[in-house]
């Protein structure tokens, strides 16, 4: 639908002061299947639903590792979140290299969000010492350790029209000494940090549910947090039946490195869940309503699909 | 220019054109590098073409610091070295600092030349004040200024233009002790006791007879006063005038300088050339 | 033309000594923990092995299994860092610190200059953690040789001084040991010594496990047949024998293993133990 | 002297373009680092005196009726002392092309294996096999770009074309020969006597594989920096096969067994006496 002719490119400003091809990076974000995020003090978890374009196709990895210590998940155009992930990689390692010591969460975020911004191809050039490292030759081809610093396009925080924001939001889930954080990074270049929260399609359901938990999530333990993860991704379902298959989970906690959970292990969480009948730990109002559709024939996959055509850009 | 850049400037500690840069990249030092490594290439290709080129590579140590001593102890790092700058055989200066703060939980000890010992200094100032700017709970602390040290000082020896330097870091964060060392070519180690130069060869032995790992601090500093008294004895660009300096997780405290009580009629010492024939 | 000062060199050699055996299922990696400079020892607690590996979730499983094979004495000893309290005048005492134990891949040790050690050993983990994020799975150790081999000959014209032993188990499980010239030649063998102790190591092993050459047609299998303990005692007798002789060469020495073990994440594969050692793969996911 | 690094450019990139954020993988050309002095001469002189790369060898390849026969020792010594006597020295470069190394051992494992990288690329673009000239002139353009900064390599290519047997000897000076009879290293005149006396065209496979062996042999005999197996190998036209490899000292004394009687008999002279 064409709004108006001020979403032509990323640096005209419309009278309401809205730059709308931000705003659409964002809408990208929507389109994408959910992710969800949540930490207590010592543990973030990160779960994703896995959305497969066709019964054919293997879904899309949604979930990345970065480091032992940082893991991100996207929603959106999944081929921008791995150019995005791979950044961070060659970050966090050219950090350890230099400093023998992990890249604090917070500082990488906010050199994705400056990368997010300036939304220009800037090179892995990282916080190193004077000059390059220590002349490893490399092959030029891979820049990540030549630390030789090609300052390819360092210019001033000007945007050039023809560059398109990212359009994907990512929750980087991580681990430093200042404790466990998760962040939203989003497509427009700010970010901000969570105590749990959801991005992609019918995240707001899982955004309620998590809203009306968050209070103990700080203090529960490491399987009470990978099992409201799996609570919320399940009221993102909307009454699809929840198995180890569809969704993704991953855990980075004190002593525990980035990994992502093998099916086996989220199959068993599932259905210890499920088997109690629990309907969430609680057992407050969402019971009636979540026991309503579970109890009745989950929709079929067409009616899901119907609801909202599925968006061109996930796949 | 924001007020905020024009402050950072006339602290002249971060050129003009940094200033922009900074804002961008998460790490000033890469401005620093980028003109580094531009002028490096130049001069590796320039020093190669033209061998007979004047190569402004040589590197000769003018004016230097003597050993530097470190210690763990109970309760944090404890450190020494004497105030003297020596311009070949003569003691030039007498009141040069060669222990440093660098960051809230390091201290940094230096012997060699001290003119690169200064833009050392100038190195961490940078990476020290940008690790603030971020003010987010995280901040380096020894261990990674070890290591960041160990990367500047073997870098600058593959490019053949060394820091003529070797440093003792040490340091405590989150209960952790920490010591360290480097030497002018990158060679770097932790361990509970380290020293550089003379001290390598006079102190060390000393340290690894009377060590422990819960040495007070009276003990500490009585024992770094033993070996400071011996380099005295031997170290002929060593002075009595000397620091030691403190750091605990509380915080770094460096003493006035002081002098220590020597005693100079051992018998080895009255008169050192009886029975030796020749001797002047 | 300024006169070019002689007396700096970007080298020094920091001695030490590394012993890598490769056996039918294991592969024993050894280096002394001394690192001097000249006459004067810098330390005594340097490790001059590089584990090429990332942390993994089998730790807390090895070290209890550690714990049941090893018998509990031995095994704690292991654990906890001894400081080294041995002075090669005075006397001798042999400390064994076992660093790690685990299904791994490659280690590495080499001696030389420290600097070059250390710079090398970083390149190799951070192309290695490279390498894991893109194949979501370890180089083996094969691969890891040739990637050795590469980066020591990029620096052909500046060399790394680094005699560096890359030990490990290749892809069907087997012991192997990749031995290097400073600037990258690199050849498999059953076992092999580099740095200062090395030509005082290296006759004792070649007496001890003399193997038929890998290029003898018809091929003899040249893989030792003795068992990981015997290959231990062995490693030992050569550090003592190299501490007499070589200044350079201590023997309170790390010793790292890489047992075939590897358990199996998913199905909980547990094949019959042989001879009380657990032998599944380890399929990381 | 402009130092001319075309050589290093290979042709085809073996990566497409590769600028973006972490394109890993090979290059076009490896990048080596230089050191920064004036003297690099000086600096190379006694860098690898104190490095003391892996070298000393015996090769030898020669063409005759039934193609390349190709036969190398496997010691390698630093300085004095023998690193090993178990290098391959002749280095499959693709089924149908042998090299062998003689002088820098890693000087020729890098820069045959680069070579297997660009006769592989050769063969993608032009959809045949390298010819054992084009082959050669690919690495000789290489060792070329290298000349003066103490590159160390004295190889052979051996190997089977449209044009039949192809040999070819090319060096870190710079030198290309095509030839028929070739021989390398340290051992070579003691493997040239043997090999010259014995050489007739029309050999069988085994007379060829027999003569090779025993020029291996009489060199690692001879020369202290030779020894260890002696493996031969022998280019047909359907590629090269690996036909023997065996211990210099079985050799010895297969070729010149020892009568236990003899021994003895001076053994109880000396006594009475």
């Amino acid at each position: 639908m064409f709004r108006n002719q001020y979403d032509t490119d990323v640096t005209t400003w419309s009278p309401a002061g809205r730059l709308f091809q931000v705003e659409y990076a964002m809408e990208a974000v929507k389109q994408g299947s959910a992710a969800i995020g949540l930490r207590s003090k010592t543990h973030v978890v990160l779960a994703c639903v896995n959305k497969a374009n066709s019964e054919l196709s293997s879904h899309q990895r949604k979930i990345f590792k970065v480091d032992d210590h940082i893991g991100v998940a996207i929603a959106g155009l999944t081929a921008d979140g791995r150019v995005l992930s791979r950044y961070m990689r060659s970050e966090c390692i050219n950090y350890g290299y230099t400093y023998e010591s992990p890249l604090p969460v917070g500082r990488l975020v906010v050199q994705l969000a400056d990368k997010a911004q300036l939304n220009h191809k800037a090179c892995g050039v990282a916080a190193r010492p004077v000059g390059n490292v220590d002349g490893i030759p490399f092959t030029p081809g891979s820049t990540f350790l030549t630390l030789k610093s090609h300052f390819t396009c360092w210019q001033v925080c000007t945007q050039r029209s023809w560059k398109r924001p990212y359009g994907v939001g990512l929750l980087v889930a991580g681990l430093d000494e200042s404790g466990a954080h998760l962040y939203y990074n989003c497509p427009s270049g700010n970010y901000f940090e969570y105590q749990a929260f959801a991005i992609g399609s019918r995240s707001q359901a899982a955004k309620t549910y998590l809203e009306r938990k968050f209070e103990n999530f700080t203090g529960s333990s490491r399987d009470e947090l990978i099992k409201d993860a799996l609570f919320a991704i399940r009221e993102t379902l909307q009454g699809e039946k929840l198995t180890s298959s569809v969704c993704t989970v991953a855990v980075v906690g004190v002593g525990e490195a980035f990994n992502i959970l093998d099916q086996a292990t989220v199959q068993a969480l599932i259905n210890e869940f499920e088997i109690s009948g629990e309907e969430g730990p609680a057992n407050e109002s969402v019971a009636e309503e979540a026991g309503g559709d579970a109890g009745g024939a989950a929709p079929t996959e067409a009616g899901a699909a119907t609801e909202q055509e599925t968006a061109p850009m996930d796949i | 220019m924001p007020s905020c850049l024009s402050w950072l400037q006339n602290r002249s500690l971060v050129s003009t054109a940094g200033l922009y840069a900074f804002g961008l990249s998460s790490d000033a030092i890469n401005l620093l590098s980028v003109n580094q490594s531009a002028k490096a290439l130049f001069q590796a290709m320039d020093s190669l073409l033209s061998p007979e080129g004047d190569s402004q590579r040589t590197q000769y140590p003018y004016v230097t610091g003597t050993s530097v001593i470190g210690i763990k102890y109970k309760d944090g790092i404890l450190m020494a070295a004497d105030m003297g700058g020596s311009y070949g055989s003569t003691i030039r200066y007498k009141s040069v600092e060669r222990l440093k703060q660098v960051g809230k939980h390091s201290l940094l000890g230096a012997s060699g030349e001290i003119s690169d010992f200064q833009e050392i200094l100038k190195y961490l100032d940078e990476l020290i004040l940008h690790d603030n700017m971020w003010d987010d709970g995280n901040s380096l602390g020894p261990k990674e200024v070890h290591n960041y040290l160990t990367r500047v000082m073997y870098n600058r020896r593959n490019k053949f233009d060394p820091l003529w330097n070797s440093l003792v870091i040490g340091g405590v964060k989150n209960g952790q002790k920490y010591l360290g060392s480097v030497s002018m070519i990158g060679v770097h180690f932790e361990d509970d006791h380290v020293a550089t130069g003379f001290g390598n060869h006079l102190a060390r032995p000393i340290l690894r007879e009377e060590w422990r790992e819960d040495l007070s601090f009276e003990e500490g500093v009585k024992l770094l006063e033993k070996c400071m008294r011996n380099l005295l004895y031997r170290d002929r660009s060593a002075v009595n005038k000397l620091q030691i300096a403190k750091i605990t997780e509380e915080g770094l405290t460096i003493s006035q300088p002081y002098s220590l009580k020597t005693f100079w009629n051992f018998a080895a010492f009255q008169n050192p050339t009886v029975g030796a024939e020749g001797s002047w | 033309m300024p006169k070019e000062h002689a007396n700096w060199s970007p080298y020094d050699n920091n001695g030490g000594t590394c012993v890598a055996i490769a056996g039918a299922d294991y592969c024993v990696i050894a280096a002394d923990t001394r690192m001097s400079t000249g006459y004067s020892i810098l330390t005594r607690d340097y490790s001059k092995i590089c584990k090429l590996k990332l942390e993994s979730l089998m730790e807390k499983r090895i070290r209890n299994w550690l714990f049941a094979y090893l018998g509990v004495e031995l095994a704690s000893q292991s654990f906890r860092r001894i400081k080294d309290k041995c002075d090669f005048q005075v006397y001798l005492c042999r400390f064994m610190v076992w660093e790690y134990l685990r299904a791994d891949k490659s280690f590495m040790a080499s001696s030389g200059f420290q600097a070059d050690v250390k710079a090398l050993q970083k390149v190799l983990s951070s192309r290695h953690l490279i390498y894991q994020h893109q194949h979501n799975k370890q180089m083996s150790c094969p691969a890891m040789a040739q990637l050795l081999s590469n980066t020591l000959y990029y620096k052909r014209f500046f060399p790394y001084y680094a005699f560096n032993v890359l030990g490990g188990l290749d892809s069907e499980g087997k012991g192997c040991v990749f031995t290097y010239d400073a600037v990258g030649s690199y050849e498999r063998v059953g076992y092999s010594a580099q740095g200062s102790g090395a030509t005082l190591i290296t006759p004792f092993l070649d007496n001890q496990l003399k193997s038929p050459s890998p290029l003898l047609l018809p091929a003899k299998d040249a893989v030792t047949p003795l068992s990981e303990a015997e290959a231990i005692d062995l490693v030992k007798t050569c550090f003592s024998s190299a501490t007499e002789r070589d200044i350079y060469t201590v023997s309170s020495y790390i010793l790292v293993f890489s047992f075939s073990y590897a358990f199996a994440l998913s199905r909980g594969v547990n094949e019959s133990s042989r001879d009380q050692k657990i032998n599944t793969r380890l399929e990381l996911d | 002297m402009k130092l001319d690094f075309g050589g290093l450019e290979s042709s085809a990139p073996l990566y497409g373009g590769n600028d973006d954020v972490l394109a890993d993988g090979f290059s076009a050309a490896p990048s080596f680092d230089l050191p920064v002095t004036s003297d690099f001469d000086g600096f190379q002189k006694n860098s690898i005196q104190m490095v003391k790369p892996a070298k000393g060898t015996t090769t030898l390849a020669f063409i005759f009726k039934e193609g390349v026969m190709v036969a190398a020792d496997s010691r390698a010594s630093m300085g004095g002392y023998i690193s090993s006597q178990s290098v391959k020295k002749i280095i499959e470069i693709n089924p149908y092309m042998l090299g062998t190394m003689a002088g820098g051992a890693a000087d020729c494992q890098f820069w045959h294996r680069n070579l297997g990288i660009k006769c592989r690329l050769h063969e993608l673009a032009n959809k045949r096999r390298i010819s054992v000239t084009g082959a050669s002139k690919l690495l000789a353009n290489i060792l070329y770009s290298y000349r003066g900064m103490g590159l160390s390599v004295g190889t052979m290519i051996a190997g089977w074309d449209e044009k039949g047997p192809g040999l070819y000897y090319v060096d870190s000076e710079g030198g290309r020969l095509k030839g028929t009879k070739f021989s390398v290293g340290s051992g070579s005149p003691y493997a040239y006597g043997v090999l010259d006396s014995g050489y007739h065209y029309d050999m069988t496979i085994d007379e060829a594989a027999e003569l090779a062996r025993r020029s291996i042999y009489h060199a690692t005999f001879r020369d202290g920096a030779s020894g260890g197996v002696a493996s031969v190998y022998h280019v047909g036209p359907t590629g090269w096969t690996k036909l023997s490899g065996d211990d210099v000292g079985e050799l010895h004394y297969s070729y010149y067994p020892v009568e236990p009687a003899i021994v003895e008999q001076e053994m109880t002279e000396a006594v009475v006496a």
